[in-house]
């Protein structure tokens, strides 16, 4: 699965984008961010409050409890400030 | 006579409002009223160098045409322009662009207003704020005001 | 930053939606929206010929300006921009302009949007309409629908 | 005074404006119109409903009960389509 990153949570992951093998007890987004945190700081400094992160799931919003195990590709950021 | 094709576009790239409005317009005789909305750059402080836009490539334009999509399905526009742009933009420039066309006033307003509260919460673009009076830069923080005027349009399925 | 001053413009030429623009962005880092209403001569039967626009000369400028004041008084706005013309017009072309710029979206666009509803109700203007087939020339009715849109700005004084 | 037709008032009355000397009785927009009504046949068919016409003292707009008796300028014109 590709994992993307935008703005804060790149910059505290240090990473843009990564190629996950998805461990079987990981089913949701919540699940994944959850998993992510443990990984070293950097991640656990992005992940540090899941809850306030933007979860889309083949380029479309998703809940944080959505399965997300069929999409190709997951993406995680801060609440949208465009416009 | 059909609408003019939904134009989405995300840009490097400044935008002509003019060019668009003519492209809404030019050889139609069925619009009676075009709704633009330009989002510009501001900083009354004078604090800011230039504001930084991070969007996601691919649903940037993915999750602005499903905004745009549901605001032609409520209202009877005849064409429809989003163009949102991204990289350094420095104070008084242009951020972001929205016209709706129609036959009648109040679904050009309406259309115009509901694109720009979905896109302020929903289209993946993040505003970073460069300083000039230090090296330093920080991400701009969602406004709930945005999500409340989101709320506004209840009928909503997205 | 002052505002920008206000401009009303009754005439019989078309206008520059462009450089009415620039007029309430240029210089100026203040302005995070602009809103702007066109509203155009439509003709979807295609039985028009031109709209002939009348107006009371004097009392035309005057009432825009009461009713542009009204919106100044009621949203932060840092310019406004009214431009109505009058004579021939013919199908597709420009009737009515308002710009509203201000350092947020929401008054830009309640403002621009009050401004057209009392314009319509309130501003001496008279539409006829020259028909294609005939040399028969028939004077528009005003519609109810444009005293309710009124009616929606209950806090008017006016 | 001067007194001004715009729109179908103007069609119908022939005129686009006049000097008119108010007669003692007449006060109110609605008494000038009542008064214009009787002149001829195209002041008749102008105002023939005085109800739906709006009126402006000195380029503002005023009830049909307003004291006119005052104004330099009124004006008679049919509701606005302006826009």
């Amino acid at each position: 699965m590709k994992v993307l990153y935008f703005a804060w949570l790149r910059e505290r992951t240090g990473t843009a984008e990564e190629q996950i093998e998805l461990p079987e007890a990981v089913k949701t987004g919540m699940d994944l961010m959850l998993w992510l945190k443990q990984r070293d700081e950097g991640y656990d400094y992005a992940f540090e409050d899941p809850d306030l992160i933007r979860i889309a799931a083949d380029q479309e919003h998703v809940e944080a409890d959505a399965d997300i195990t069929q999409a190709r590709e997951v993406a995680f950021f801060p609440p949208m400030t465009g416009g | 006579m059909q609408p003019v094709p939904l134009k989405i576009l995300v840009t490097a790239n400044d935008f002509d409002v003019a060019a668009e409005t003519r492209r809404l317009t030019e050889a139609r005789k069925d619009v009676g009223a075009v709704v633009t909305f330009s989002g510009l750059c501001r900083d009354e402080a004078g604090t800011l160098s230039a504001l930084e836009l991070e969007h996601y490539p691919g649903m940037a334009e993915a999750e602005l045409k499903r905004i745009a999509d549901e605001a032609l399905e409520r209202w009877p526009l005849t064409g429809l322009t989003v163009i949102h742009r991204f990289g350094m933009i420095r104070p008084g420039e242009n951020i972001v662009l929205v016209l709706a066309a129609s036959a009648h006033r109040r679904a050009a307003f309406e259309a115009c207003d509901f694109l720009m509260d979905f896109l302020k919460t929903r289209a993946p673009f993040w505003k970073k704020e460069h300083l000039t009076e230090s090296n330093e830069a920080r991400w701009v923080e969602a406004k709930t005001s945005d999500d409340d005027d989101a709320t506004r349009w209840k009928k909503s399925k997205i």
